[in-house]
């Protein structure tokens, strides 16, 4: 029995809700992997703050050109029909709402939509990069992250400690245990692992998780 | 993903009653001759679209194009910077007759407030209007010593625009200064309808030579050697 | 002995003063005509609102291209070294103070730099265009005009009775008569004709002309 | 008309003390690295420039380039989004010793503050950083119904940028992604100073593929063969 889903596995969930067509950003980091498990035959368009659009995996080592790069630096390809734009444009199509889905990582998420993701305090130089940015536009805001901190704390919480990155912003949030809504400022629950209960679930998350409609069994491939 | 539609026709078929339509081109440079008139033959057969906003530089010229619209009673609302033209008949006959309604726009503004809508910045300050008719009622703000006009965003339910190629996955290059308002309206409406010149595989445009990338045109039409409207002018051709 | 300049000459004597290298919008009509007395060895880049920098001639008859147009939707052509950009980007250059000139007609220009130029009042189809971004951001915004309306009375006026075009504005005004700065919200007066006496002018003029140095005679060719 | 400077040492000799200097490049994608180190190569020399701003999206890496400047003691004050790095130590050993200001702006913002500068615009509203600390002291409004952030535009004296083609007036384009901040920045400082992989006759570049026009450069220098900031990297160069 999976007690908790893999970060491949997590991302492996949020891919499947990807639709084709597409325009999506994926933040830097874990939110990266979601590209690997794009289900066959859908065609989704990764866009990048850095101003690319349809950019595709990474070159072969010694391929790098290091004017070719994504929001993280990591050199890329370009697919057909891939397009070169600058830093306002790119941030037009954030802003503007152009994009179809953000996924991205996160410290905290407050059952009203609220983000902690850029800062854990005073102590270390902040660096916020497009997270700000991001939060706001995309038609999904989605989040996927383990249900609980290493120390076993809630990452679901009704109000964020950390600083936060955007308010009322997450509509969807992909977790290690579930599959979660954000609607009316609830957690609403849409999936979760087939062997726990609601009340287990519950257990671990900071928040009033909400039933409404039918809650489905999280059943995601190893990956 | 298929954003290829197999007419004008088909392309403009669901612009409702009301719609607020942005229309690309500047005099006749970028003006989807073909995309309009097809909405003329849609009015003309079904009654609909109509009361139509319309958004353009101009104000429509002779009795083609948005003069065509004009002419066909689909534009209950003109937002432009300047409706003159060689033949401005079409629009000054509504206008003198209280019969259209006409936003006037200062020509940067309107290009301002079209961008800021593709960029989801709901107001900007701008020097443009300042202490003159056109800013009356609009909030005012001081900066660094200088008055400024508080102006809002411009959006669209649709824009038809007009490229020279479009790949198949939106990526649009325009004909010489025919680009004008379009790369802004294809980003400030809710769907961009537009007619290319030639339609090429993805993959045929370089990626550094892109004017308005993919993502924010949703349907693609190919017109092959489209009318121009300043020659139709010259002809005295009637829509 | 002149009595008061041509249109072509007030254009010729507004063209003698743009540099070197400068980057020039000329609004429609009257205000092109300054391009034709470019003074020879002098490079000068045109603007149109439309999207175009560094246009040059009108083409052949046949020979149009009617994407290829100026804000007056009249046919040009191309220099060497020219550029098209969408209409944000060319009321950036306009607004964002990048061009050294622009030249305009006026219907009233008043001391305190106020322009009037594009209405007449109520009763027709009101139009402005690009005038009211063009006053602002220029370094230089001149006027060419008849000193006088075709019925004699003053277009350098205390207060302009016209609906504005904007506040403040003019820099230097290019006339039938003379040539004015505005400064410190009054007419400076830097040039007049030779035949006639600084109070022959300010008999034609409506608010009072500044002596603050020298004034030059205004000696223009038959052009 | 002559925009070409005879060397990079030329091109920078007149930046200030006090200056503030935008600085293209994402990363080292865009990265003048030339420009940049003949700035410290002045400092190095003539103590100056010094206790320059400089705006970049991120804040050095490594020890060339931006890491370079901050090494020399010629930096004030960064203002980016991501002041991180694979070797970020630069600016961080500055920064936790309360010897560098720094000014945090959403990428998004950076980027739209600049075209602001460049296009006349004093002011704008974002929805990006409301409600967070970012967003303190600035002010707020609500447009539809929504909560948006005043943000102010951000000029510069000097832009320094890569470019891959220039021509003799100024026209650039930019290769592959390196392009990022570099328009915006082009329009938005007092004076463009840009290093071009190789210039080219007015003329030689296709008007519908520049991405720069040459009315936002000032001066061009040209550099065959530019140092790329990521391959320096992982050289391990020490500027």
């Amino acid at each position: 029995m999976t007690t908790k889903l893999s970060n491949a596995q997590i991302a492996w969930r949020a891919a499947q809700d990807i639709q084709d067509g597409a325009y999506v950003n994926l933040g830097i980091g874990f939110p990266e992997m979601v590209a690997k498990f794009k289900p066959d035959g859908r065609e989704v368009i990764y866009h990048t703050e850095n101003g690319i659009l349809d950019f595709g995996e990474a070159p072969a080592a010694g391929e790098e050109d290091w004017d070719l790069i994504n929001a993280g630096k990591k050199a890329v390809t370009l697919n057909p029909g891939a397009s070169f734009f600058h830093h306002a444009d790119s941030f037009a199509m954030v802003r503007g709402g152009h994009l179809d889905v953000a996924i991205l990582g996160a410290y905290e998420v407050a059952e009203n939509g609220d983000l902690a993701n850029w800062s854990t305090g005073p102590g270390s130089v902040p660096a916020v990069g497009g997270a700000m940015d991001l939060v706001h536009g995309a038609k999904r805001v989605c989040v996927i992250t383990d249900h609980v901190t290493k120390k076993g704390e809630p990452k679901l919480v009704k109000k964020c400690s950390l600083p936060l990155t955007g308010v009322g912003c997450v509509t969807t949030v992909y977790t290690s245990l579930a599959v979660i809504d954000i609607v009316n400022s609830r957690f609403v629950l849409r999936e979760k692992l087939p062997g726990m209960s609601v009340e287990e679930l519950q257990a671990v998350t900071g928040a009033e998780l909400v039933i409404d409609g039918p809650v489905k069994d999280l059943i995601v491939p190893e990956v | 993903m298929n954003k290829l539609s197999s007419s004008v026709e088909a392309a403009v078929a669901d612009i409702a009653d009301g719609d607020v339509v942005m229309i690309g081109g500047f005099g006749g440079a970028g003006a989807p001759i073909e995309l309009i008139h097809a909405l003329v033959e849609r009015f003309r057969k079904t009654g609909s679209p109509k009361n139509l906003t319309v958004i353009n530089n101009n104000a429509g010229n002779g009795a083609i194009g948005i003069a065509a619209l004009l002419y066909a009673g689909m534009v209950a609302k003109m937002v432009c910077s300047f409706p003159r033209s060689t033949d401005p008949k079409a629009f000054t006959d509504l206008y003198l007759a209280g019969k259209i309604e006409l936003e006037l726009v200062p020509q940067g503004t309107l290009a301002e407030r079209i961008r800021a809508a593709g960029a989801g910045i709901p107001a900007f300050y701008t020097p443009s209007s300042y202490g003159t008719l056109v800013a009356e009622g609009k909030p005012i703000a001081e900066f660094d010593g200088k008055h400024y006009v508080q102006e809002r965003w411009l959006k669209a339910d649709v824009a038809l625009i007009k490229a020279e190629l479009a790949d198949t996955k939106g990526n649009l290059t325009y004909h010489m200064a025919a680009r004008n308002f379009s790369p802004l309206m294809a980003m400030a409406a809710k769907v961009t309808v537009v007619q290319a010149s030639k339609v090429v595989e993805a993959g045929e445009i370089n990626p550094e030579h892109v004017v308005t990338p993919g993502i924010f045109v949703n349907r693609i039409v190919e017109v092959q050697n489209p009318q121009q409207e300043e020659v139709l002018l010259r002809e005295g051709v009637v829509a």
